[in-house]
């Protein structure tokens, strides 16, 4: 993979969860030049009401959004995701956008962000885990 | 066809039934000879064990009638798999002569019925006449494979695990009941398509036949002791009586009685009650020829009835037609003939 | 994730509820309600309706059989998006595979190792 | 005369027969499938935590798993009785197809490999994938040519 400046933030809002779920608020902050973009999402997902909980990692070159939807509106999913896919599109043209409400990836987020957060991931290491989890998700049976 | 009348009134010498690990549960059980005690009853396959319960049965009756199998003259016998195949690879071991026969459950009294003719004819001396009949093996011909999760209705019948015959010959004192006289039914057809509803198919069958043997005898329900019909169970047996009532025969519940309901008694998982052509062999010739042995009844007529239909033909939609053939027997008659 | 444990059941139940129906009130053959059950998966999904139902109720969409007719589509669907009309007939078994050679691996081994009960 | 019979005899076959305690089995097929469906769900959640499965992806590993519990319990002589009791709650379930193709392949193991297994595995189950392929394929194929005609 090219070398890249890697900037990348989580945040994330996590309520009503199940037992074995993981808890509690985490704020990630490396650089803050992207600080700006990931409040932005964040914002706009909890503005929305059919989501819950999310985890938004934005790195210069890619943009990483996963939440959940409420169960009673998981019937429009789909649609849910259009739209914010096409939002998130316009709003940073610029950007690889890769958008998930699911619970696979964002777990496997959650825990990305857990890492990065304690320190154990440097920029290059970081990079290719999100790599994974991309790769993950673009599976598709 | 006329009622055949059997002037010399062949005797039953001998019987002996032999059945499967679940026909245990059977109130009548203590009037089975042999029990196996798996349904492979140490066979390679379901339709080998068939023939190893007719084989066990016929060898149990020539041993009770201290006779071998050279001395027999021909045996009558049939089933329900296709080319009534263990009938016909029974009688290869037994090494009889052999007429395979085949009226689906009502095969039993088809057999006794033409064991009496031939010994009364004055043709043979000495007849066996047995049917068999195998539970997985007649659900994996007729049905789904025996371990298949369908569900069956609660008109189901479930076929009976055993085989029974009797030894056939000229009058004797020494016998278990006489064979009088036997009619030979019609095939007739209710248009039931339902092959999970067979003992209303079979209703008309058994009703017609019964009506024809008081017609051409000119006997009425009150000379029997019993009317007892083969495989009808809870349905077809409830509505033979209602059509025998409509043609103004009269039967008493405690006369008219059905194998297929009886084999089973008290056990939930059969449905509506026993069907194969066992059923009707294994309670007449285990049961009902020791009440006629005993004097407890003097004179039964047997109505077995058979439901004459094949996958084929119910998968093409053909409705099922029917048969039954009513054979009367009474008790031992000391002075002979 | 504990909602979709209720919806599984609700739903799953459902659709057997519906299969019930059919064989006791229209007597119809396992054979046939099976066959007639896979036909409604493909026609829901073609009206986009069987996926959102996946979302939905997971597994109580996902193991019923009518999710193979689903399956069957999606994947001629899918291979269509690439490859025009001749994907219709390549992409067929492309997300259903695995139920198909799962039943014939298992139902071999199966009758090599299991003698039928009755 | 004789058609009067058979009218008079369907009558009274009809006026016995045993109804079929439809809501009872419906009950019992809502309970036992939905239980089916569960244990999926639990399959497939398992199988999001400690694989790399995703939910789009866990649907197929869910469904092989499941055929396989239905396999083990087929040969063990327990899903004809579930059969019995459940009715479609253990037919319909992709558990069900496995009951079927296993169940056929068992019961023909008899009559050899390949003939017998072979020839007879999809005795049941065969019409489910005739079907489906082909209204699948049918539903594809003018599902394309609209798309491409840009009708929908």
């Amino acid at each position: 993979m090219k070398k890249m400046m890697l900037t990348a933030i989580s945040i994330l809002f996590l309520t009503g969860c199940a037992a074995f779920e993981q808890t509690g608020p985490v704020h990630v902050k490396i650089h803050d030049s992207e600080n700006g973009t990931v409040k932005e999402v964040a914002q706009r997902i909890e503005d929305t009401k059919e989501l819950y909980d999310s985890v938004v990692v934005a790195a210069d070159s890619t943009l990483v959004v996963s939440y959940k939807v409420k169960h009673m509106n998981r019937f429009q999913m789909k649609s849910i995701e259009k739209k914010m896919k096409s939002w998130l599109t316009e709003k940073y043209p610029e950007k690889e956008i890769v958008l998930s409400s699911d619970y696979k990836i964002f777990m496997e987020l959650y825990a990305f962000s857990d890492k990065w957060q304690t320190g154990e991931l440097n920029e290059q290491e970081a990079m290719d885990e999100i790599e994974k989890i991309i790769k993950l998700k673009k599976e598709m049976t | 066809m006329k009622t055949w009348h059997f002037q010399s009134l062949p005797s039953i010498v001998s019987s002996s039934v032999a059945a499967g690990p679940f026909e245990k549960n059977s109130p009548y059980a203590d009037y089975f000879d042999t029990f196996f005690e798996d349904l492979y009853m140490e066979e390679k396959s379901f339709e080998k064990a068939q023939r190893k319960l007719l084989e066990t049965s016929v060898q149990g009756t020539l041993q009770k009638a201290g006779m071998s199998g050279q001395q027999v003259d021909c045996m009558i016998a049939g089933d329900l798999i296709n080319q009534i195949t263990p009938s016909n690879i029974a009688a290869r071991t037994l090494g009889i002569p052999y007429l395979g026969v085949f009226s689906a459950c009502a095969s039993s009294m088809e057999g006794l019925a033409l064991a009496g003719a031939l010994v009364d004819a004055g043709y043979s001396e000495a007849m066996l006449t047995g049917v068999s009949s195998h539970n997985a093996a007649t659900e994996k011909q007729f049905r789904y494979p025996t371990e298949y999760g369908g569900q069956k209705p609660p008109t189901a019948q479930w076929t009976v695990t055993a085989a029974g015959s009797v030894l056939v010959t000229g009058n004797t004192a020494d016998s278990l009941a006489h064979i009088e006289k036997a009619t030979i039914g019609r095939v007739q057809d209710i248009n039931v398509t339902d092959p999970f509803n067979m003992g209303a198919a079979m209703s008309l069958a058994a009703a017609d036949t019964i009506e024809r043997h008081f017609n051409q005898t000119g006997e009425s329900a009150r000379d029997y002791d019993l009317i007892i019909t083969g495989d009808l169970a809870a349905i077809g047996h409830a509505a033979v009586k209602d059509i025998l009532n409509k043609k103004q025969i009269h039967l008493s519940a405690d006369q008219f009685l059905d194998c297929g309901k009886m084999i089973y008694q008290g056990l939930d998982e059969v449905q509506a009650g026993g069907s194969g052509p066992a059923c009707s062999a294994a309670m007449v010739y285990g049961y009902f020829l020791k009440l006629l042995k005993e004097g407890t009844v003097n004179k039964v007529l047997v109505v077995a009835t058979g439901a004459l239909l094949s996958p084929l033909t119910f998968q093409q939609k053909e409705s099922i037609p029917c048969i039954a053939h009513a054979v009367s027997l009474i008790k031992p008659q000391k002075e002979g003939r | 994730m504990l909602p979709m444990f209720f919806w599984a059941f609700i739903v799953g139940g459902l659709i057997c509820v519906i299969g019930q129906l059919m064989m006791d009130v229209l007597k119809m053959t396992p054979a046939h309600t099976l066959s007639t059950l896979v036909v409604s998966g493909a026609i829901l999904e073609a009206f986009g309706l069987y996926e959102p139902l996946i979302d939905f109720a997971g597994a109580g969409a996902t193991v019923p059989i009518t999710s193979f007719g689903n399956a069957l589509l999606h994947g001629a669907m899918q291979e269509a998006e690439k490859h025009g009309v001749i994907g219709v007939m390549t992409g067929m078994f492309e997300v259903t595979s695995s139920g198909i050679s799962a039943a014939i691996i298992f139902g071999f081994i199966g009758a090599l190792i299991f003698k039928p009960k009755a | 005369m004789a058609n009067q019979w058979v009218t008079q005899s369907k009558a009274a076959a009809d006026a016995h027969e045993l109804k079929r305690p439809v809501l009872k089995n419906c009950v019992k097929a809502f309970l036992v499938g939905g239980l089916i469906c569960t244990i999926g769900q639990l399959v497939t959640l398992l199988l999001i935590l400690y694989f790399p499965f995703t939910e789009q992806t866990a649907g197929n590993p869910t469904v092989a798993i499941m055929v396989f519990f239905s396999m083990l319990l087929t040969g063990f002589g327990l899903y004809q009785k579930l059969g019995q009791f459940a009715g479609a709650g253990s037919a319909v379930p992709v558990t069900g197809f496995g009951n079927a193709v296993v169940s056929a392949a068992i019961e023909h193991r008899s009559e050899g490999l390949v003939l017998g297994v072979g020839g007879n595995i999809f005795k049941l189950a065969g019409s489910v994938i005739v079907f489906g392929v082909l209204s699948a394929f049918f539903i594809a194929l003018i599902k394309t040519v609209l798309l491409q005609l840009g009708v929908i």
